[in-house]
């Protein structure tokens, strides 16, 4: 039986030590500094866990062997009833090596909550912006939205996060950010509470609403990184995922001119994609926005949470609904029957509560409705770089 | 009580100790939910607006004065002066009456002014609190009137005067819930809208 | 093991005082009537910033009254008055920190 | 549930035996009438393991539907509603009335008291908490189950996030639940004060004792706020107040407080039964007494005490600031500290003992070196920093099943194979028992303990499914398969009961002494006679039971000074005035459910419901104490004397 154990726990110590090379959600593998801090305070306290574990597994292993009763008789040990100083010494030695601990928590607590913000200059419509990288985070049932304003935040209203003022990017699903800079978060919710979570690049953070909860984050290298939303938030919550795309400072750059182009009907010269823009126009611009079409972000009224993804570049993600499905192939080719099943029936793809009111409905849509629509979708915005797409794969 | 016990103490005088401790925090945490919220009156009334304060002042003073009665109907009971007892009971059931009387008077002039249970956070939480203790009285003028009945039949005598002195102790915990119900919620000056 | 010094034992006497006669009832009233006049007053009087302060000292010590009289804590096993005290003290501070911890002293 | 079980034995035989008595004549009338802490204590047993399997099954439902990615055993809903009831059965339904059962089998016992201080508000308890048991579960044929998660964080338990009644039946059953067990805590308090032995100063109480009345004191102080919670609920749910409503500009994050500040008492609730049923367990086989007895003892108090400025360490991500993430930090922290000094104590106790290691004391040992797994792995969540990875994911789950399945389960199973005999008068097979414990305890390390790295790679918590490429598959196959082990164990025990009852059919019970234990219990014979003690011992120490056994010789050798059978009462006593049975707690706990049915459903519900609780109230109040033709009714004046203890409420 105790073979059972020890190889028991190696197989868990292996696993600690970063076996699972492909787990893109691993908390232990940081790609950032603040991921980094908590890492650092994490693995020596393990150590510490597993050193007092084994003293008291060992002394229960000793007891087994050397005070197990072997005899049948009557005999008793000797009756010792207690020892005031070795009381005091396992009340002073856990109480210091804890003390010890509490001061590298605060440390980290610390850091991890300070903010060093720096403004970084950005071409947003020709003209130069100092932009202090500032990100607001909203949760909703069940996918996340991501809003920048590049004149910063201080006038910005987020108290009511079914109510806010026009932003210069609207995004959906994938928070993109430049590497080597501190992104401030304010991370709110439009209904219950949910959590922002990229494991890589730092903690969570729960997005109440009614709240703002500041928060941040920083990736040390271009890539895409996991995320899911942690506070249980009803039906879909396992599906209600999100990655952080962190890009070099000039591909953000490339990325926020993309984003603040408009898509406008007069660009259109297919048939179908103009059918498509009919679809849209008639079905779904009461929930969605894209740019250039519809304006108002109020007109999906009818959902709890007052809002939908914004869809003016939808093919500039690598996913869609909550990070959930892909959609590219990892050839850069479009998976057009994952999205096409969607707009068919949604909420067969992802739960949604019958009553509605959430999440995308079943619109009841003709085949070639979807056909067209879908090729007005893939007009809306530049796909990813294929390195982007690639990283988007998980496996 | 002729019961022996390990502490000499009654069973149910500590049992009813026991319970007002956890009463505490039930009222604690009413109040606490209430403080809380006080500012969020959203569109409807704040509570600045529409505290009686004379006329709330009233109704504490006749809940104040039932405790008297009420510590004066145990003493009663302890001499063995049943009539005075039962006086006095009737005095307690009676102010305590008068007190709730005031409490759906005022209950009723907020909904009359636009304060409903439902208008804001502060409306649902100031009508729990106080309906909280409010049922908590009317429960105790339950009581009291139980016990005038068992009264009126003989079962009441000086030989059971703690089953008197126990009720006593909730209504006074009741009592002294409202001091603070009174100053908290209603003296400390309230916002206005 | 140490076991003489227990504390909530047969020993604890519970001899019962005299209690209050009815007129000395009659004059606790009296004064918990006059507080209660006073609180009601700061409400037409205005005191400034000792309002509160003032407010407070007054509730409890209306408090004390009626538990230490009425319900004859004064009077009565130590036991009692634990178990009261701990539920008050408990609730205090717990609902301190709670209302500390939504920032509810600092928001004005 | 019991009585189906019953055999043809009569009752001369076999006065206690949940599983003896006879079918016949008005058996089960005597179980739903009994005022006898004995019988309620069993019954709360039997019912708290009943929720136990149920809970396990739904437990064995989330593992199937998580063993590969992308499941369809559940659908998201179903698997939602499985996970809250999966908790809320667990804790509210299996862990906490198990200990109800200890506590209130073993409290009078243990102080040598007849009964409790009120036996027909502990019959109510018992009533009142399977009442709102069974109505908790009725939402599962009403119209869904609850849906929010074991701590239905507002607002998404609100009717607009939360449709179904699920959360109504969560809300008002939780509700009746905590009625039971404030009543039950008030009513062990008086016990634990009043009703001692003479000579039984409070530190001369077993430790067990003393770890129960910790825990109703926890109780007594904990259920308000919780209820508060849950008001608060019902209300928002019922009436439509504002609690929880952000638009109106309600704060989230109250329901958040009120729970926790419950909540993380609770847990401690929990555990201290546990850690008081292993201190009894451990010194019996140990041969020592137990080490450090009053550090023992005030460490219990000082681990209930600090529970209490603990509770935000379960909300260091949900935005309360800095400061009071840090101070919470700290206070959890040392928490670890007194919980240290037991686990070392309990080491200390068996350190140069001549250990036997027999199947309770097998379990209490799984409990001393998996409770310290999941402590040492509740400090990794005490540093706040780290807990932001490690919140609502796998690695949290893991926590609390090593504190609660290693520190709680293993310990409820040491107490229920160790009093086995005092309650049933059997043993339970010894080596059955053994394997029992192996059994469990592999398949509790193989589900739970690849949870740590299933956390630690990011797998959240609460989540119906995943996708494959996160690395997750292997370790949750793994847990999967383990919690079948677990499954299969408790098969074990239950046959094991089975087979033991069967093979103890006919025989006498077994012997007074079968553990040569130490506390008073054992000085009544086995199965405990209806009115415990023929007279009440006069306590002079720690232990009685055992000093009473064996003395020391002049050079210091322990001797036996006397047998279990001399030392232990005949049982055999005769016109002890005991409480006579009632039907009113009954009646009273049937009312409630049928109060909050008619608050989800139809208002006119309540009025049968009122109907029978004001009923069922003033009929408690008249009943007469004594019924005359009771069994035990006959009020001899010499009998006053021992009647002592019970108050006629
Ligand atoms: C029986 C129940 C029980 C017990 C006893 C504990 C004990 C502890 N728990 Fe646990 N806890 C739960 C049940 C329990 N917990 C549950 C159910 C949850 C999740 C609720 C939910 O979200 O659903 C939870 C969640 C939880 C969290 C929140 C995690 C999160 O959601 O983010 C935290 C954070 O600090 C925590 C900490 C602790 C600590 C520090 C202890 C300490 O008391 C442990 C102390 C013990 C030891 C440390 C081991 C022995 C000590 C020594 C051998 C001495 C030497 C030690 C050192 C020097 C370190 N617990
Ligand atoms: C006392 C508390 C307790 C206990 C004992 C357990 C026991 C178990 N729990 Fe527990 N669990 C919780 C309390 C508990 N749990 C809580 C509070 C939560 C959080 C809920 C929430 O998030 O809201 C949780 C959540 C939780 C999850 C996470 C769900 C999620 O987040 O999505 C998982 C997943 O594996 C799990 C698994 C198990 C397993 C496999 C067992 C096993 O140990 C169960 C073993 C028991 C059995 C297997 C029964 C065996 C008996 C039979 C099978 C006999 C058959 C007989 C007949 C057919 C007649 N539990
Ligand atoms: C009633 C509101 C509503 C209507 C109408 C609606 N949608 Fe949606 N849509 C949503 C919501 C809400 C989501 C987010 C769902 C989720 O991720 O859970 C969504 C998500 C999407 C997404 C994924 C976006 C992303 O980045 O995650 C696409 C694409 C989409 N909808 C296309 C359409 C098309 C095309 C139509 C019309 C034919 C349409 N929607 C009509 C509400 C609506
Ligand atoms: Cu959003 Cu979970
Ligand atoms: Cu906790």
């Amino acid at each position: 039986m105790k073979k059972v154990w020890l190889v028991f726990t190696a197989a868990v110590l292996l696993a600690l030590s970063g076996c699972a090379a492909d787990a893109e959600l691993d908390t232990l593998q940081p790609q950032g500094p603040t991921a980094r801090d908590i890492d650092n305070l994490l693995d020596p306290v393990l150590i510490i866990a597993y050193v007092v574990f084994f003293l008291v597994f060992g002394a229960t292993v000793i007891i087994w062997w050397k005070f197990r009763d072997r005899h049948e008789d009557e005999k008793f040990p000797k009756q010792i009833h207690g020892n005031t100083k070795l009381e005091v010494l396992w009340t002073i030695i856990p109480t210091l090596i804890l003390a010890g601990v509490s001061v590298f928590t605060l440390i980290t607590l610390s850091s991890l909550n300070s903010r060093e913000t720096n403004e970084i200059t950005l071409q947003v419509e020709n003209e130069s912006v100092a932009w202090e990288p500032e990100v607001v985070v909203i949760g909703q049932q069940w996918w996340w939205e991501f809003r920048y304003y590049f004149d910063g935040l201080d006038g910005v209203d987020l108290s009511d996060a079914r109510n806010l003022p026009p932003a210069d990017i609207v995004t959906a699903g994938q928070l993109v950010m430049p590497i080597g800079q501190e992104i401030e978060l304010s991370v709110t919710s439009r209904d219950v509470i949910h959590s922002f979570w990229i494991p890589a690049l730092n903690g969570k953070r729960d997005a109440a609403p009614g709240r703002v909860h500041p928060w941040k984050l920083e990736a040390d290298e271009p890539g895409v990184y996991f995320g899911q939303c942690t506070e249980f938030c009803g039906l879909s919550h396992s599906r209600m995922r999100m990655q952080a795309i962190a890009l070099e400072p000039e591909d953000f750059q490339t990325w926020v001119d993309q984003q603040l182009v408009d898509q406008t009907a007069d660009q259109i010269t297919d048939e179908a994609v103009a059918r498509g823009l009919t679809v849209f126009e008639n079905q779904c611009a009461r929930c969605h926005v894209v740019n250039g079409v519809n304006e108002d972000t109020s007109i999906g009224a009818d959902l709890v949470s007052n809002a939908a993804p914004n869809l003016t570049h939808f093919m500039s993600r690598t996913t869609y609904a909550g990070g959930i499905f892909n959609l590219y192939e990892p050839d850069g080719t479009v998976d057009r029957t994952q999205l096409e099943a969607w707009i068919r029936n949604a909420p067969a793809e992802k739960p949604a509560y019958a009553q509605g009111r959430r999440g995308m409905p079943a619109l009841g849509l003709s085949e070639d409705e979807i056909d067209d629509v879908v090729d007005y979708l893939q007009t809306l915005g530049t796909p990813p770089s294929s390195f982007i797409i690639q990283a988007t794969e998980v496996d | 009580m002729s019961e022996e016990t390990t502490t000499g103490l009654s069973h149910n005088k500590l049992a009813m100790w026991v319970f007002l401790g956890s009463e505490c925090l039930l009222f604690g945490a009413l109040i606490s939910t209430y403080l809380l919220y006080r500012n969020k009156f959203y569109d409807g009334p704040a509570p600045g607006d529409i505290f009686d304060i004379p006329f709330t002042s009233v109704s504490s003073f006749v809940l104040l004065m039932s405790s008297l009665t009420m510590v004066l109907a145990l003493a009663a009971i302890q001499r063995g002066d049943i009539r005075n007892n039962r006086l006095w009971l009737l005095t307690t059931a009676l102010l305590g009456a008068v007190f709730i009387g005031g409490q759906v008077y005022e209950f009723t002039t907020f909904i009359r002014e636009g304060l409903g249970y439902t208008t804001s956070p502060f409306s649902s939480a100031f009508f729990t609190l106080t309906g909280f203790h409010g049922v908590h009285v009317s429960l105790g003028i339950v009581m009291l009137m139980s016990l005038l009945i068992s009264s009126y039949r003989g079962k009441l005598t000086q030989k059971n005067s703690e089953t008197v002195e126990i009720i006593g102790l909730y209504w006074h915990f009741v009592d002294v819930v409202w001091i603070i119900i009174f100053t908290v919620i209603y003296l400390v000056p309230n916002p206005t809208s | 093991m140490d076991t003489s010094e227990t504390t909530t034992d047969v020993e604890e006497e519970h001899e019962h005082h005299e209690h209050p006669s009815d007129g000395k009832y009659m004059q606790i009233a009296l004064i918990l009537a006059i507080i209660t006049a006073a609180e009601v007053a700061t409400y037409f009087v205005h005191i400034g910033d000792a309002l509160i302060p003032t407010l407070m000292v007054m509730m409890v010590v209306k408090f004390w009254i009626v538990a230490a009289w009425f319900m004859h804590l004064r009077f009565d096993s130590k036991m009692f008055t634990r178990f009261f005290v701990s539920g008050i003290v408990l609730a205090i501070s717990v609902y301190f920190i709670f209302l500390t911890v939504f920032e509810f002293w600092t928001e004005g | 549930m019991t009585d189906t079980i019953s055999e043809e034995v009569t009752e001369e035989q076999r006065p206690l035996g949940v599983y003896t008595r006879p079918k016949g004549g008005n058996g089960w009338r005597d179980w739903i009438t009994t005022v006898d802490h004995k019988k309620i204590g069993i019954l709360y047993g039997a019912a708290a393991l009943f929720f136990f399997i149920i809970g396990g099954i739904e437990a064995l439902l989330i593992r199937l539907q998580l063993a590969t990615p992308n499941g369809t055993v559940l659908g998201a809903d179903m698997y939602n509603q499985v996970f809250t009831m999966h908790g809320v059965t667990m804790i509210f339904l299996a862990a906490m009335p198990l200990a109800a059962a200890f506590a209130n089998y073993l409290i009078p016992l243990q102080i040598g008291a007849r009964d409790v201080a009120f036996p027909r508000l502990n019959a109510m308890s018992f009533w009142v908490f399977l009442a709102g048991g069974i109505f908790i579960n009725l939402s599962w044929l009403l119209g869904g189950a609850p849906d929010g998660g074991w701590f239905g964080y507002a607002p998404n338990t609100g009717v607009i996030f939360s449709p179904s009644v699920g959360m109504d039946f969560y809300a008002i059953g939780l509700q009746i639940t905590g009625i039971a067990s404030l009543v039950s805590a008030i009513n062990l308090t008086v016990t634990v004060l009043n009703m001692r032995a003479p000579g039984m100063t409070l530190f001369k109480m077993p430790v067990l004792t003393w770890m129960l009345f910790v825990v109703q004191l926890l109780l007594v102080f904990a259920m308000p706020v919780i209820a508060v919670a849950l008001f608060l609920l019902m209300f928002s749910r019922q009436f439509g107040a504002n609690f929880f409503n952000t638009e109106m500009g309600a704060d989230p994050l109250l329901w958040q407080h009120l729970f926790w500040i419950f909540g993380h008492p609770e847990v401690y609730i929990l555990v201290l039964p546990s850690f008081g049923i292993i201190s009894e367990v451990i010194p019996t086989f140990s041969r020592k007494p137990i080490f450090g007895y009053d550090f023992m003892v005030f460490s219990g108090i000082a681990i209930g005490f600090m529970g209490w400025g603990v509770w935000a360490h379960h909300m260091f991500v949900s935005g309360i600031g800095p400061l009071s993430v840090a101070a919470f930090s700290l206070s959890t922290m040392f928490i670890a500290v007194p919980t240290g000094v037991k686990i070392l104590n309990w080491i200390a106790t068996m350190w140069g003992g001549r250990v036997k290691f027999s199947s309770p004391m097998l379990f209490s040992v799984g409990v001393i070196s998996m409770f310290t797994i999941g402590g040492l792995s509740g400090v990794t969540h005490a540093l706040s920093p780290a807990d932001t990875q490690q919140t609502d994911t796998y690695y949290i789950v893991a926590h609390f099943h090593y504190v609660i399945f290693g520190g709680i389960i293993f310990g409820l199973f040491a107490g229920l194979y160790f009093w086995w005999p005092k309650v049933f008068g059997h043993m339970l097979d010894e080596k059955m028992g053994k394997i029992n414990f192996w059994v469990m305890l592999v398949g509790f390390n193989m589900t739970f303990g690849p949870m740590h790295v299933l956390g630690l790679q990011g797998m959240s918590r609460r989540i119906d499914t995943y996708s494959p490429g996160f690395g997750f598959e292997a370790w949750n196959m793994v847990a999967t398969i383990g919690s079948f082990i677990i499954a299969l164990s408790v098969l074990i025990f239950l046959i094991n009961v089975v087979t033991s009852v069967k093979k103890a059919r006919g025989k006498p019970p077994c012997g007074p002494d079968p553990w040569d234990a130490r506390s008073l219990e054992w000085m009544t014979p086995n199965p405990t006679p209806e009115h415990n003690f023929d007279e009440i011992p006069t306590v002079e120490s720690l232990d009685e039971f055992w000093h009473r056994k064996w003395g020391t010789d002049d050079e210091g050798q322990i001797v036996r000074v006397a047998t279990a059978e001399e030392v232990c009462q005949k049982g055999t006593a005769t016109g002890v005035h005991l409480p006579s049975p009632s039907y009113w707690p009954l009646i009273f706990a049937i009312g409630l459910p049928l109060l909050g049915l008619g608050l989800i459903f139809n208002l006119w519900l309540t009025l049968p419901g009122g109907i029978l609780i004001v009923t069922a109230l003033y009929a408690w109040i008249f009943e007469p104490v004594d019924d005359p033709d009771g069994p035990h009714g006959d009020h001899h004046e010499v009998n006053e004397e021992i009647s002592e203890g019970a108050s006629d409420v």
